[in-house]
């Protein structure tokens, strides 16, 4: 087992070494961090009146604001990270096996943050942890949430995160450090030998095969607690679950995308992440955006037509409303970041620069786009005729939210400074003949 | 079987809105939670303007949305029509809320005392000798109690910060055999309650003869509330002496 | 061993599964007792049953050979 | 104590709740009502009921208050009561948060800062309050009682306020009538005889006009609200067609089933309108006329009706003349049965027409396209209302009442606040007319005004007039300014700024104001602001600080709300005739007080409580004690229960107060009112004996006398015999002045005494201003925005002006704009932000008052957008 070190450090890719960058960046998400948790407590102690979130109806307010539209963006976000790791073992996509590692713990980081989101949103955050245990309803579109999302792909994704570290786990554990003991841990006793190289290659295969579904599955719960809303007009739809799936795609694809090129930078010369990943991530960007922004023209189609009714309100409020700054903000960032994709596609020249741009206007676009999905429905969509109202998250809110960004970077930076970002190795490539293929 | 269901006759109400503030009053509700709703409607451009008023208690569904979506089972239906809100189980999802057509459905956004028509001073030391320090000062204690076979929190509202609530249609009165608030104060007696299923209750006899509507047919919610003259509301009505929100 | 606990694991996560779907809340809208579960707690059931059959994953690979 | 069946049951299930702890398992066997399901041994909460009546609107609604440990926790409607049947209005329910208002008035407050500016106050005793109160004023009555005036705002107890203590303490005294309906009252004085303005037989009528009547929001002859809706729907259940005539149609709401957005300030020339129509398509009630009204009393070419005295001595009268056709001469009144209604004869040597025929020819002119071109509507809408209103009096039917053959006239008029206009009194005797000509008054279904056809003392008043020479007293009665006073505080605020030009000597030193707050309630405020300030001493009895407190009391007596017992107080629906009291569900709250304990408090250290003539005498008087078993002893203080329980007994209620304090009854209900009573008609004496004054030859002799003291024309114009018509002095106000000003009554308010209730505000939180979109528009004022309002006195060229903002409004009529009428007000936490009063622009004086000196609410504006002006 040829574990490539170097003769100054212990461990690979800056692991266990505390550099300035690494703790400036410490000192500036445990900062955000700490702002957002002040403002959830100051939130916590006044009740949820703080925030700008009001009761639909006669208080002209929205009362799933800015916490839902990132769960649903956080939850989004993470299928893509899973997707990619077992898309690239199912078909083989050598190229983007430097990058499987970051995509499931861009899964299991936004997966975590999306859930403690859900949480946030609660009135009761104590008593709903609880009472989903003791009494979650099948019937109730949250127990797909409950059940597949925060039990099925979180655990898998763990799961998956764990088993395909124990290699390099072991490798890792040889080597004398203070994280010695975690690499222990994680290798749980591998030693590397054909039959297990074998039985994780049949693990590997078969989470894989089952994640992909669940996954859909899962998410596609998230579109139904829109979807199945009789009563709110723009929500109601069979299009909600597929929505939201291609949008997640987008927006998973590109913060994996921008994770990557974070990651490669921060990596400096321990960096394994070629261009010919970032090819990849930008051909699978270019499908899912061109897929969202489809989406998102048959919308404004359907809005353009709307009947004078409670869509024509909507219509109204998206198109030249309230929310017009953001609808079109969405389109036009979704349209930039596909127009970028194309003509590096059609050069075949792609830069990581110019991919970056576009997944930071892809997502936001991404961000843009949920919060239409969940804000305007029940600001101008109510059946009876409310006088319509209006929702713009406040200064708590955003605080909260900023927080759980910086949670979720916490994760990945804590990470990077535990374990090999980049696979050192990976089983899965192994071929039956024994031929090791390794990274370098 | 008993059905317990409303009627509301627009050919009566005045919009005078006595069964809001009869129901704030009697379910300890806070400001803004308007578990009863009345609707002033202008229409049409001068001179052919015409006006309406809609009252808008929970309707009480057969298939109530609420109850479907509700996480934890706190949203729901008992088997003598009333759907009840159990303050204690309530996680504060709101989901309830995103999921009734009507509206009906209000959130504590915070402690209950703050949202009690606070800029009156109700801790007042002098107040407090007379009230022994409840807030509001007209607590009634009946919403403490657990009602129906199945003993849950369920009457009035303002119990917790976080938690939804919404019409009862009174049940620690129902459970007296007092009719809700609303319909006790209605000054032209718009508002008829009763059980449906009894022919000989005044609910029973009040439609008999009348052809009522109800609100939303289209949502297929089967509402318990009936509608008596006037027309289903539309889009092109305009709201009009909309109440002030104050959270 | 190692296959018997796994295929335990999963069976039994299944079986928990069922189980806790079944003694959940009953479906309907109309009765008092639509809201309450069968089985107070058959929710976690349910997520026990998620846990156990990835646990079997894992202790599928993690097991370590009786050999060594 | 505790009945549950007293109250309406869900279904037919009786329970037993005989004790104060309930603890009932009727329904699902669980528990419920108060008492937690906690060990026997552990005392649950005891929940029981008082019967009260409502304290915070007009009418007095029976209430029932629920208690929790004595703790009162709702009010509800008393079951029992006919006038609200167990129902109550917004305001009834949320007065709960009134009661227990911490921002009430707690303790009685003497001024320490100057006056004219917000009040700074200390805390005193009721004894130094009372005493600082008694000493002034007692100072001042030695030297002329008259100089102490009593004002009120509402008073509950008029017996005991405005009766008991005014006569004991010879006070002079003001009402609010002047801002109220009270142009109306004088007009119907003068023309039915009746203290009323104009309602239909709601149970028999089946069109009626709704004049100006704010149906959904506010009340209509003698009813605070609730009872005439509940009239109105049930008659509309039965057919009953409503024509409404408004500028704004949110008034009516849903319930007009013809909208005529009429112009305000026009209503005479509708009114007259309506009468030429009537006479022109022959819709004449004429027996009715020859018989009741003085239509067929000859009148001469000055204008005076032709009279003869018959009788002599003690038993003499003047007795009109009218035309006996077949003898073909004129005789008494009373002598023919057919006297002529038209025609021209001669008499004694001069042309005589009967009123009649004068008041056909005064309207000949005022034509629906005449009447169209003032009130902005048609010619054809105002000549189908007429049609309508003759077609449907079914004249010459009658219909059997409770076994009493009764005319039959199903139409009306229902008509309140009509009168707040500058012709306001003129404007009701023209309405008046109208039902009169078809024959429609005091006929089952037709025109109603008092509930029973008792005259008013100034029936017979006005039939001479007096008019004197200067000096006048500071009420100018009896004055060359106004024949028919009504005692209107505005004027009162002009005189006091101004005795000289109105030649009164004499001004009120000390001010005791009852539940009245002119800063704010009374338009003109500036007029107020101005003359208070004159007074030496003002003593304010009220539960709440009103503005006018703030800046002129010198001392506060905190007053209770319900929490007193005060009576004895109508509860009739007009079909139903009953009586009951208001009693104190709980116990003061802080340490104000009844009323009656302060004003038997103040009398006796004023040395007018006891003996002949005190306070206690006429309280006697007033609630018909005198020389019965029950009449208070005139030499102690008695406790104010002990004289309700008194009173009580002499009703022939055998428990005395008792029944009145038991929930299960509340109410003494005395039985329907009998047709005999309410239809004119049928009366014992027809119509209470009161010939209807068609033609008003008094008031042109009020006017002759009027200019023959030098009385100013915008005096004396409005003297007339007969309604005319003339343009309102507010019309000559510059152009740019192109709205009319109105302001209205909202449902969950009553004037300046509920702004402040959270609840309340929070439905109907503030200031605006209703304009038409198309008005706006023009403007450039959008629906919200912040703007302007300034109006102008056509006379003296002042204008004034406030801040609001604009609220698109599609009912409203393009040249008239609205007003809330009830904030502006800044002495209560919840006053913050709630923006102007109109009140605060309308004028009062010259112009803006009608001619029997009540106050106008109208004024020409204009509206610029912002707030720089």
């Amino acid at each position: 087992m040829a574990v490539e070190t170097r003769p100054d450090v212990g461990l690979p890719q800056g692991v266990g070494r505390l550099t300035i960058r690494w703790k400036a960046f410490l000192l500036v998400a445990l900062a955000v961090l700490g702002f957002g948790l002040f403002a959830y407590g100051y939130e916590q102690a006044n009740g949820m009146s703080v925030t700008s979130l009001r009761s639909t109806g006669t208080m002209g307010g929205a009362t799933w604001g800015l916490y839902i539209v990132m769960v649903e963006y956080f939850i989004g976000v993470s299928l893509a990270g899973v997707a990619i790791a077992a898309v690239s073992r199912v078909f083989r996509i050598i190229e983007l096996r430097p990058i499987a590692r970051i995509a499931e713990l861009l899964t299991v980081a936004s997966l975590m943050v999306g859930l403690i989101a859900v949480i946030i949103d609660l009135g009761q955050p104590i008593r709903g942890i609880k009472n989903m245990l003791l009494y979650a309803r099948p019937q109730s579109a949250f127990f797909g949430t409950f059940t597949l999302v925060a039990g099925g792909v979180f655990l898998t994704a763990l799961a998956y995160l764990f088993l395909g570290g124990r290699r390099d786990a072991a490798k890792l554990a040889e080597i004398p450090s203070r994280l010695q003991w975690f690499h222990r841990l994680w290798a749980s006793g591998y030693t590397d030998s054909a039959e297990e190289r074998d039985r994780h290659r049949r693990v590997m295969f078969w989470l894989s095969v089952g994640i992909v579904p669940l996954i859909v599955i899962a998410l596609s719960t998230e579109g139904l607690v829109f979807g199945v809303q009789v009563g709110r007009p723009g929500w109601f739809g069979s299009l909600q679950g597929p929505d939201f799936l291609v949008l997640a795609a987008a927006s998973g694809l590109a913060n994996l995308l921008i994770l990557s090129a974070i990651i490669r930078r921060a990596l400096g010369d321990w960096n394994r992440i070629d261009a010919e990943v970032f090819k990849w991530l930008g051909r699978f960007l270019l499908v899912a955006a061109s897929a969202a922004l489809y989406f998102m023209i048959v919308e404004l189609f359907t809005l353009l037509y709307a009947t004078p009714s409670n869509e024509r309100l909507l219509a109204d409020a998206l198109l030249k409303g309230t929310y017009a700054w953001i609808f079109w903000l969405s389109i036009g960032l979704m349209t930039l970041g596909l127009a970028l994709l194309i003509s590096q596609a059609a050069a075949s020249k792609w830069r990581i620069g110019t991919l970056v741009v576009a997944s930071v206007a892809i997502s936001t676009a991404a961000v843009a786009e949920r919060y239409l999905t969940v804000i305007p429905s029940q600001t101008h969509a109510n059946l009876l005729p409310y006088e319509p109202g209006s929702y713009f998250p406040n200064w708590v809110e955003f605080s909260v939210v900023a927080g759980l960004f910086a949670f979720g970077a916490l994760l990945i930076g804590l990470f990077m400074k535990a374990f090999p970002i980049i696979p050192m190795t990976d089983a899965l490539i192994l071929q039956d003949d024994g031929v090791e293929a390794t990274n370098a | 079987m008993t059905k317990y269901s409303m009627a509301v006759d627009l050919d009566r109400c005045q919009g005078c809105r006595a069964c809001m503030t009869a129901c704030t009053i009697e379910n300890n509700t806070v400001q803004s939670n308007h578990w009863m709703y009345v609707f002033r409607f202008e229409e049409g451009t001068f001179p052919e303007t015409e006006m309406s008023f809609l009252p808008r208690p929970c309707q009480h569904c057969d298939n109530a949305p609420c109850v479907k979506v509700c996480p934890v089972g706190s949203r729901f239906k008992r088997e003598d029509g009333l759907v009840l809100t159990d303050a204690d189980r309530c996680i504060g999802c709101r989901y309830c809320e995103l999921a009734c057509p009507y509206g009906v459905n209000y959130f504590n956004w915070q402690k209950p005392e703050k949202g009690q028509y606070d800029v009156v001073d109700w801790k007042d030391d002098d107040l407090e000798a007379v009230t022994g320090g409840l807030i509001p000062p007209y607590r009634n204690p009946d919403l403490d109690e657990l009602y129906g076979e199945e003993q849950r929190h369920t009457a009035g509202g303002g119990h917790a910060k976080g938690v939804i609530e919404k019409c009862t249609f009174c049940v620690h009165r129902v459970e007296k055999g007092l009719e809700p608030a609303c319909a006790d104060t209605c000054p032209t007696n718009a508002l008829v309650f009763g059980d449906i299923d009894d022919p000989e209750s005044p609910i029973s006899a009040y439609l008999k003869d009348r052809s009522p509507w109800q609100l939303l047919d289209e949502a297929g919610t089967k509402p318990n509330v009936y509608y008596i003259g006037g027309k289903p509301p539309n889009k092109e009505l305009k709201e009009i002496e909309r109440p002030k929100a104050t959270v | 061993m190692r296959r018997t606990i796994t295929i335990g694991l999963v069976s039994s996560g299944l079986a928990l599964m069922v189980i806790g779907f079944l003694t959940a809340a009953p479906w309907g809208t109309d009765s008092v007792d639509n809201s309450n579960p069968v089985i107070t707690g058959a929710p976690m059931l349910f997520i026990l049953g998620i846990i156990s059959v990835i646990a079997a994953a894992v202790l599928y690979e993690v097991l370590p050979d009786r050999h060594r | 104590m505790l009945k549950v069946n007293r109250r309406k049951f869900v279904r037919g299930s009786t329970t037993v709740a005989g004790s104060a702890i309930v603890a009932d398992k009727f329904l699902f066997g669980s528990f419920s009502g108060v008492t937690a399901a906690q060990g026997p041994e552990v005392a649950g909460p005891v929940e029981d009921f008082v019967a009260t009546t409502c304290w915070i609107g007009k009418q007095d609604c029976g209430m029932i208050a629920r208690r929790i440990d004595g703790r009162v926790v709702k009010f509800e409607g008393n079951p029992t009561n006919p006038r609200n049947v167990g129902t109550l209005c917004p305001k009834g329910q949320a007065q709960i948060q009134a009661v227990y208002d911490p921002n009430r008035v707690k303790w009685p407050l003497v001024r320490t800062n100057e006056k004219g500016v917000t009040g700074e106050w200390r805390r005193a005793s009721w004894d130094e309050a009372l005493d600082m109160v008694a000493d002034t004023v007692s100072e001042v009555r030695e030297r002329d009682p008259k100089k102490v005036l009593w004002q009120k705002g509402r008073s509950k107890a008029k017996d005991f306020y405005d009766d008991a203590f005014v006569k004991s303490t010879g006070a002079s005294k003001l009402g609010h009538g002047a801002f109220c309906s009270d142009a109306g009252y004088r007009a119907l004085e003068y023309t039915l005889g009746t203290h009323a303005v104009l309602h239909p037989d709601f149970r028999y009528c089946n069109y009626m006009l709704s004049w100006g009547w704010n149906i959904t929001n506010a009340g209509g002859n003698k009813f605070c609200w609730l009872t005439w809706p509940r009239h109105m729907v049930e008659a509309r259940d039965r057919g009953m067609k409503i024509t409404h005539l408004d500028p704004r149609l949110r008034s009516a709401g849903p319930f007009a089933d013809t909208w005529l957005p009429i112009r305000p300030a026009s209503d005479l020339a509708m009114a007259l309108a309506l009468c030429h129509e009537l006479i022109a398509l022959d819709y004449l009630d004429r027996p009715y006329l020859s018989t009741y009204t003085n239509a067929p009393f000859l009148v001469k070419p000055d204008g005076m009706v032709a009279k003869v005295t018959i009788g002599e001595g003690e038993e003499a009268e003047e007795v009109g003349l009218v035309w006996d056709e077949e003898a073909g001469e004129a005789v008494p009144f009373g002598e023919t049965d057919n006297p002529a209604l038209e025609g021209e004869f001669e008499l004694d040597g001069e042309m005589v027409k009967p009123g009649f025929q004068v008041f056909k020819e005064h309207v000949e002119e005022n034509t629906p396209e005449w009447a169209a071109e003032l009130t902005g509507l048609s010619a054809a809408e105002i000549s189908k209302v007429a049609r309508e209103f003759g077609e449907n009096a079914q004249i010459g039917s009658t219909i059997v009442v409770d076994g009493v053959e009764v005319p039959y006239r199903p139409v009306g008029i229902m008509a309140y606040h009509m009168a707040q206009q500058e012709m306001g009194f003129q404007t009701a005797r023209a309405m008046t007319m109208v039902p009169m000509l078809v024959g429609a008054v005091g006929a089952a279904g037709g025109q109603l005004s008092d509930f029973t056809w008792k005259i008013h003392k100034n029936y017979a008043k006005f039939e001479k007039f007096t008019v004197n020479d200067p000096p006048y007293d500071f009420v100018l009665n009896g004055s060359k300014y106004f024949p028919i006073n009504t005692g209107f505080p505005g004027m009162v605020a002009k005189v006091m700024l101004d005795p000289e030009r109105y030649g009164v000597e004499e001004l009120p030193e000390v001010a005791i104001l009852h539940m009245v707050n002119p800063l704010n309630s009374f338009p003109s405020q500036k007029e107020y602001l101005d003359s208070y300030g004159k007074f030496k001493f003002v003593a304010v009895i009220s539960p709440w600080l009103s503005e006018t407190a703030d800046y002129f009391a010198d001392v506060v007596l905190p007053a209770a709300t319900i929490e007193k017992y005060e009576g004895p107080i109508s509860a009739t629906d007009q079909y139903v005739d009953a009586v009951t009291l208001r009693i104190p569900p709980m116990e003061p709250l802080f340490e104000s007080r009844g009323e009656i304990d302060i004003y038997m408090d103040l009398c006796e250290r004023l040395g007018v409580l006891f003996g002949d003539d005190g306070y206690l005498s006429v309280v006697n008087k007033e609630l018909k004690l005198v020389d019965t078993e029950f009449a208070l002893p005139l030499d102690q203080m008695p406790e104010v229960r002990d004289i309700f329980d008194r009173w009580s007994k002499s009703q022939g209620i055998e428990e005395g107060i008792a029944f009145f304090e038991d929930p299960d009854n509340g109410t003494f209900v005395k039985g329907p009112v009998s047709p005999t009573k309410m239809y004119g008609y049928v009366a014992e004496t027809p119509f209470g004996g009161a010939l209807h004054r068609l033609y008003g030859d008094s008031l042109l002799d009020a006017q002759n006398q009027m200019k023959e003291k030098g009385a100013e024309e915008i005096y004396w114009q409005d003297y007339t015999a007969l309604p005319t018509w003339r343009s309102p002095t507010m019309d000559s106000s510059p152009s740019e002045y192109e709205f009319y000003l109105i302001s209205y009554h909202q449902i969950e308010h009553k004037q300046s005494r509920t702004s402040f209730v959270p609840m309340l505000a929070e439905l109907a939180p503030g200031s605006y201003l209703d304009m038409n979109p198309e008005s706006a528009k023009r403007l450039g004022i959008d629906d919200g925005d912040e703007i302007t309002v300034e109006s102008q006195n056509a006379i003296t060229g002042e204008t004034r002006s406030l801040v609001t903002k604009a609220v698109y409004c599609e009912a409203i009529r393009p040249d008239t704009v609205a007003m809330p009428h009830h904030f502006g007000m800044w002495t209560h936490p919840q006053n913050k932000g709630q923006g102007a009063s109109a009140n605060e622009i309308y004028f009062t004086g010259e112009g803006y008052m009608t001619n029997t000196a009540d106050q106008s609410f109208h004024v020409k504006v204009k509206v610029t957008k912002g707030s720089e002006a």
